[in-house]
């Protein structure tokens, strides 16, 4: 099968980048938006060909899928050996994540012809959305660790960019600043694990250094323990850390909520959908690698930071107030139930079940969770406003927006037959069989995401009515359309037989609910203790916020202190700018700033200022009296005389 | 007359063309002709050499040698390998990007485009230089005119910052001096005459004692120019204060001979002295990387933030070069020609915006990006490819550095390469929080907002030194090949 | 005979040069300096150096001394005292020329010179020959630098003496 | 040659002739006086010449040729000097040394 088309999903996106970059004010507004859509349709449309090719045509070899390079060239080389490629590598994770970028990015680029019209950097608006777009796709099909690296960073960028798109507004610029810095950090880990890997492994090829056959070999060249771990597994750590950066885990999670000052698609493209999911996707890509190295130490760092995480943002989700980082916190939270669910995934067969989970997880994810943002974000364009106090009873108003919310909403909350119910029974299976600690965890998290989402729900759409200035009306089609789209996603895609696409070894295992190849195999039991506790959050927040009730304000002088920290999102923003401003910025940069003037430079000045000060001590001779010149001559003569006669 | 010798030719015909100008016009339209004529011979030289060095195997290509001075045989040897191909290229690039941008310089623009032209003589004199001596005049021709051009067509402490500079750099050409005349004594170790030729004495074994007491003297000679810490103070000063050609060339090329210089005299010459000697230089070389990074964090002025990140970069050569590998080599002269181009845009940008605000204080400046938004977006491209993003130049460069690096598995090159690893985070915040501060927010100043939009001149100027950062950053693989094979040299003289 | 004039005019020099460097009359010091430069003259006369001792009187005599006192004329120094040196630098400076003497007189009266009866005698004709002379031993080259000289500082002086009346716009 | 006097008669003279000048040169303020010390210098130096010319090579004239080039050059010097000088005085007023020490440091 010739996949070598498959180029053109990369090349067409930043093809429009530069062509709206460079007459990003000769294009008509209208017009860019409609390169725009009409690129992602295609690329969109070569991403669903590529995946029924994949899936449907192509046969697979001892039952497993294969893996095919669309594209493959050398770019650099370090060593003979070390070799970096650039290139498109088509596997069953990859073509999932194209179908779920190139999804919500047309989706988003339809919505965004609607949300930001009449906005002045329009077009620079969609030249940025196309450079997103490349970069996630470029990191999606990466061949090799660098690669994924280098548009890693490019992804970066193009998340610092978006996030600081209102430019004129301070908060919008700290924020994407906190997001570039944090990533970055974040990226210092992952580029030493990749310095490390590709040291030790050789290689930094994914088809190599996943090669379970040469993990001995790996191992025997890498002989060296730090507290009892093998350097790999160090390496593995720190290329985790930049996961962790990227996907908002605890504690990198800091710039996420900050994040949404950015404009709302960008927030249900980058930073709910696609870009946050990338350290997921990294950890699977790695997969092999984390499970085996010092029997998956690494993946149980990967499981347990997965879950606090996740658990540390459900929590804060609870008490905020603005929706946009209501819905950043659930997304971390949804997030860290991804990478728990790789953590205690295994390898081979059936014991991989929760490396399916957490990508059946995010696919599902991207849809209901972009649809939330674009649905957050159609209210946001009728109320103006973020926060939930200016908001109530927009059902009336707003009813496309509501349905299609409450779609989303019930998805993630778990409620049965939507597609967030079968992904995520799949993750508390997983859990349940491998790690249970992490099961009574997941569990919970299960219960207080169904609350605070119908915490949201409620309050946006039932609620007590406002008197709004300006009555707040349904948005135009372009946005409304994405928004029924993926409401249809957030239900059709539970439907899939994901369970034989997306696998650890490739391999098609039985999963226990879906609707054409096993619902057989359902574990009923496991199914009905999530479907109460989401149904228990539902019910709770249904009691609580349907109508306006003193319940909310009790609860929470009951809790205190607690509530308050929650409320502030336990201070660690605090901590940070603490250990940046007042320790490095103050502590170390301005003493070097210091340093550097008055000592480095202070004894450069003093050798030169030494050298002044001795010439005016014998600037004396040269006083300009020419009798003293003569006299100074006539003397030295005379010694000179009396050398040569009577000395020598 | 060779190829390589018309590369000093023709500027300093230019310059003696210049003396029968009469106005601003005529000496720009001048000085651009001529190094425009240099630029075409810089790009033609590469293809030249490429066609030489598919026949052609020696070290040197193009070579020339005639005595010159013959009781200390002196000759002025020249010639040419991969590196300082690219070199003369980068040189040629940032002239003539900087005669664009000097394209309204009022104050006696004759006489500024003579010095220029002579200091451009200068550093292609050094490039092609392969006798040490003649290396060491070219230097010199390519310092002295610093003086002249901070000293007269600078800003600020003008005096202050020229005299410290050219104190401070010729203090270490004295230094300098007396490491060549060292190898020079002894580059007959194994019989034969005295001589100065680089290709020369490279095949001699120099007595062990002496490489050890010549190496850090070379090496400093050089490393002054190429800001290594401490010997950096010269340049945040130099730099705020020269006129923006004048800072263009001097980040962008006259720094770039200290790590040339390095590479081909001393560690080349006196490898046992080089071994000898890492370690203690690797020390300084990290602390330049982290402190120049770090020190850059509180900088308001932009040129100072300039000068530090670029006493951080060249740190990072400095310790590409010190790693002792092929890799980390490639990555060092990779980095040399991508900061060149890169701090080139960087002060060229600088000196449009102080050109327009009158100011270089960012924390005065906000907003930019609303009013001069060419400009602006392409200092957040230039920031960008400072801090290392790939697509542009310095990823490329630093990640064979940080690869070089990583080879090393004993404990202290690990945590000096994390260190230096590292300064890519402390790069994005300072590079950040000034993009933030004077591109992005509010219009801090109501005289801003009647900005003059961007130039033919200064398009002309920025798009000559933009495409070598992307274009480096997007392919790579020639210009590290290229690097490759004129690297083996070193490595079978070093390893 | 001849030596007792010699003496007398030796020391005619020396009084008049000491007086001429120590007097605090300006105007006087001048005359003391004629009076020098005549007895000098007057040396030359007796060397049978005719042709030199009339140089000497005509250009020293003539022409630097009348300079001289157009020049104290012109700076308005006639009246008033010339300013006395201190004291100690009058010491100072007598040592050090005393000392030089010694130095050069011992240096003098250590050498023995080998004094050369005259085999003939030259008169006008000779020098001129001598001077204008383009075979060997002539000096018509150095005569015409010198004459160059002559006119180059002729018009430097008055170029120098006539003062730049610009400087006054400005 | 005069007659009983010897050449290291007149070389006495004319080094003791010589150290007044310097003296002179030395110890004097105004400019007018310094020069007519220097004046006293030259005229040593000519007498010299003339003098060795005289006792040791009595049968050439190269002695006087200089002697002649010499008067000729301190002719030339002192017209020069004293234009100096009185343009000195014009820009200062005086024509002390004292008032002319700008070319130190």
């Amino acid at each position: 099968m010739d996949f070598s088309y498959t180029i053109f999903i990369l090349i067409i996106p930043i093809a429009m980048f530069l062509l709206l970059g460079f007459f990003y004010n000769k294009i008509k507004p209208a017009i860019s938006g409609w390169i725009g859509v009409a690129g992602l349709t295609a690329v969109a449309g070569m991403s669903y060909y590529t995946a029924y090719q994949y899936f449907f045509n192509i046969p697979k070899v001892d039952g497993k899928f294969q893996t095919f390079f669309g594209f493959k060239m050398n770019w650099m080389n370090f060593t003979d050996t070390l070799r970096i490629d650039m290139g498109i590598l088509l596997d069953p994770i990859s073509i999932m994540m194209m179908v779920v970028v190139s999804t919500i990015s047309l989706m988003v680029h339809i919505y965004s012809r609607g949300y930001m019209h009449g906005d002045r950097g329009y077009t620079k608006f969609f030249a940025f959305l196309a450079l997103f777009t490349f970069s996630m796709m470029g990191l999606v099909v990466a061949t090799n660790l660098f690669q994924i690296y280098i548009f890693w960073e490019l992804v970066g960028v193009s998340s610092f960019l978006l996030i600081g798109y209102y430019y004129e507004k301070p908060s919008a610029v700290a924020a994407a600043k906190k997001a570039f810095i944090v990533t970055r950090f974040a990226d210092l880990g992952f580029l030493i694990g990749i310095l490390l890997m590709g040291y030790y492994g050789g290689s930094y090829d994914f088809m190599e250094l996943n090669n379970p056959e040469g993990f001995n070999t790996i191992l025997e060249n890498a002989p060296q323990k730090f507290m009892g771990i093998s350097v790999i597994t160090t390496a593995l750590v720190l290329m985790f850390m930049g996961g962790a950066g990227k996907s908002a885990m605890f504690p990198l999670h800091i710039w996420l909520p900050d994040a949404m000052e950015g404009p709302t698609p960008v927030s249900a493209l980058i930073h709910a959908a696609t870009m946050v999911v990338a350290g997921v996707y990294l950890v699977a890509r790695m997969f092999p690698m984390f499970h085996f190295f010092d029997d998956g130490f690494a993946l149980h760092v990967v499981a347990w930071v997965g879950a606090i995480s996740s658990l540390f943002a459900a929590i804060i989700a609870l008490t905020q107030t603005d929706i946009k980082r209501v819905l950043a916190f659930s997304t971390m939270s949804q997030i860290g139930y991804m990478m728990l669910a790789l953590g205690v995934s295994k390898y081979d067969g059936h014991e991989g079940l929760g490396y399916m989970a957490s990508m059946w997880h995010l696919f599902t994810h991207a849809m209901f969770k972009a649809l939330l943002f674009l649905a957050a974000g159609s209210v946001i364009h009728a109320v103006h406003s973020n926060y939930l106090k200016d908001m109530g009873g927009l059902r009336k108003y707003m009813p496309i927006t509501n349905i299609t919310f409450l779609i989303a909403a019930l998805s993630i909350s778990g409620f049965p037959l939507t597609a967030g119910f079968f992904s995520k029974d799949e993750i508390l299976v997983a859990a349940f069989e491998h790690n249970k600690p992490i099961y009574f965890i997941t569990l919970f998290i299960a219960g207080l995401t169904a609350f605070y989402m119908f915490r949201l729900y409620f309050g946006i759409f039932w609620g007590k009515k406002k008197d709004y200035e300006h009555a707040p009306h349904e948005s135009p089609w372009s946005m409304t359309i994405p928004l029924m789209f993926l409401a249809f996603m957030s239900i059709a895609s539970g439907y899939l037989p994901f369970s034989e696409w997306v696998t650890a070894d490739h391999e098609a295992i039985h999963g226990h609910i879906g609707l054409f190849s096993n619902l057989g195999v359902i574990h009923w039991d496991m199914a009905a203790i999530a479907i109460v506790t989401g149904l228990l959050g539902i019910a709770i927040a249904w009691f609580f916020y349907k109508k306006p009730t003193d319940y909310p304000a009790k609860i929470s002088a009951a809790f205190g202190r607690f509530y308050k920290w929650t409320y502030n999102k336990f201070y660690i923003d605090e901590v940070y700018m603490f250990i940046t401003h007042k320790i490095i910025f103050k502590r170390i940069s301005t003493p070097f700033a210091w340093f550097d003037k008055k000592v480095v430079d202070g004894t450069m000045e003093g050798i030169g200022n030494r050298t002044v000060d001795f010439s005016k001590l014998i600037k004396g001779v040269q006083s300009g009296k020419v009798q003293d010149y003569a006299f100074a001559f006539v003397g030295g003569v005379f010694v000179l005389v009396l050398i040569v006669l009577y000395m020598l | 007359m060779d190829i390589l010798t018309l590369f000093i030719v023709v500027p300093v015909l230019t310059a003696i063309a210049l003396l029968f100008t009469k106005d601003l016009k005529q000496a720009r339209m001048l000085t651009m002709i001529g190094m425009l004529i240099e630029f075409g011979m810089a790009i033609n030289l590469v293809f030249a050499y490429f066609k030489e060095r598919a026949s052609n195997t020696d070290i040197m290509v193009f070579t020339r040698d005639e005595m010159w001075f013959e009781s200390f045989n002196i000759h002025y040897a020249i010639g040419v390998d991969g590196i300082s191909v690219l070199m003369i290229v980068l040189t040629a690039t940032v002239v003539l990007a900087g005669v664009f941008i000097s394209w309204m310089i009022d104050d006696m623009p004759k006489e500024f485009f003579v010095t220029l032209s002579i200091l451009a003589a200068g550093v292609y004199g050094f490039f092609i230089s392969v006798d040490l001596f003649t290396l060491f005049v070219f230097y010199e021709i390519a310092v002295i005119p610093m003086y002249l051009l901070i000293g007269i067509w600078g800003s600020g402490p003008r005096e202050y910052a020229a005299m410290k500079l050219t104190l401070m750099l010729m203090g270490a050409s004295a230094i300098l001096l007396v490491g060549i005349i060292g190898i020079y004594f002894n580059s007959n170790a194994d019989g034969g005459a005295l001589t100065f030729n680089i290709l020369e004495i490279a095949q001699v074994n120099i007595p062990e004692a002496a490489q050890k007491l010549f190496f850090p003297l070379a090496f400093i000679g050089f490393a002054v120019i190429g800001a290594l810490f401490p010997f950096h103070t010269w340049s945040p000063d130099g730099h705020a204060s020269a006129p923006t050609a004048v800072s263009m060339l001097h980040a962008g090329v006259l720094m770039k001979l200290g790590g040339y210089g390095i590479f081909r005299v001393a560690m080349y010459l006196l490898p046992l002295g080089t071994i000898y000697w890492t370690n203690f230089f690797i020390v300084l070389s990290v602390i330049g990387v982290v402190y120049g990074a770090l020190a850059a964090i509180k900088q308001t002025d932009l040129k100072y933030i300039n000068a530090y990140s670029s006493v951080s970069h060249l740190g990072m050569v400095i310790f590409a070069l010190l790693m002792l590998n092929k890799t980390a080599w490639t990555g060092a002269i990779l980095q040399s020609l991508s900061h060149g181009f890169m701090t080139a845009l960087f002060f060229a940008l600088i000196g449009m915006i102080y050109g327009r605000t009158h100011t270089r204080d960012a924390t005065k400046m906000g907003g930019l990006l609303k009013v001069i938004p060419f400009i602006s977006m392409i200092y957040v491209v230039a920031g960008l490819a400072s801090l290392g993003l790939p697509g542009m130049s310095g990823f490329v460069a630093e990640m064979n550095i940080f690869a070089g690096a990583f080879q090393h598995t004993d404990t202290f090159h690990r945590v000096m390469s994390i260190l230096v690893v590292s300064a890519i985070v402390i790069t994005a915040v300072y590079i950040l929080r000034v993009v933030g501060m004077m591109l992005m927010g509010p219009i801090r100043n109501e005289e801003f907002k009647t900005l003059k939009t961007v130039t033919w001149y200064e398009r002309v100027g920025i798009y000559m030194l933009l495409i070598p950062v992307v274009g480096i950053g997007v392919a790579p693989l020639w210009l590290s090949n290229m690097i490759n094979e004129s690297i083996l040299p070193f490595i079978s003289r070093l390893l | 005979m001849e030596q007792v004039i010699f003496y007398i005019f030796a020391i005619i020099i020396v009084v008049m040069a000491i007086a001429s460097v120590t007097s605090r009359k300006i105007l006087r010091a001048v005359i003391y300096l004629l009076m020098s430069l005549l007895g000098i003259a007057a040396l030359y006369f007796m060397m049978q150096y005719n042709f030199l001792g009339a140089v000497q009187m005509a250009v020293y005599a003539g022409g630097i001394i009348i300079l001289f006192i157009f020049a104290v004329l012109l700076v308005h120094q006639i009246e008033g005292k010339l300013e006395e040196p201190s004291t100690g630098r009058k010491i100072g400076m007598a040592a050090l020329s005393l000392f030089g003497l010694g130095i050069t007189l011992v240096t003098i009266y250590s050498h023995k010179f080998t004094v050369v009866e005259a085999s003939k005698d030259f008169d006008v004709k000779d020098i001129g020959r001598g001077l204008l002379g383009t075979g060997e031993g002539g000096f018509i080259l150095p005569f015409e630098v010198i004459s160059i000289i002559l006119l180059a500082a002729m018009i430097g002086s008055i170029i120098i003496a006539k003062g730049q009346k610009k400087e006054v716009k400005k | 040659m005069i007659e009983n006097v010897s050449i290291y008669e007149l070389l006495t003279l004319t080094t003791i002739l010589f150290f007044i000048g310097l003296y002179g040169f030395l110890t004097r303020k105004n400019l007018i006086t310094m020069l007519m010390a220097i004046e006293l210098l030259l005229n040593t130096s000519v007498i010299n010449f003339v003098v060795i010319n005289k006792y040791l090579y009595p049968d050439v004239l190269q002695g006087v040729y200089f002697s002649i080039f010499i008067i000729a050059v301190a002719a030339a010097e002192t017209a020069l000097a004293i234009s100096i000088i009185i343009n000195l005085y014009r820009l200062r007023t005086s024509v002390d040394i004292t008032e002319t020490e700008t070319m130190k440091y």
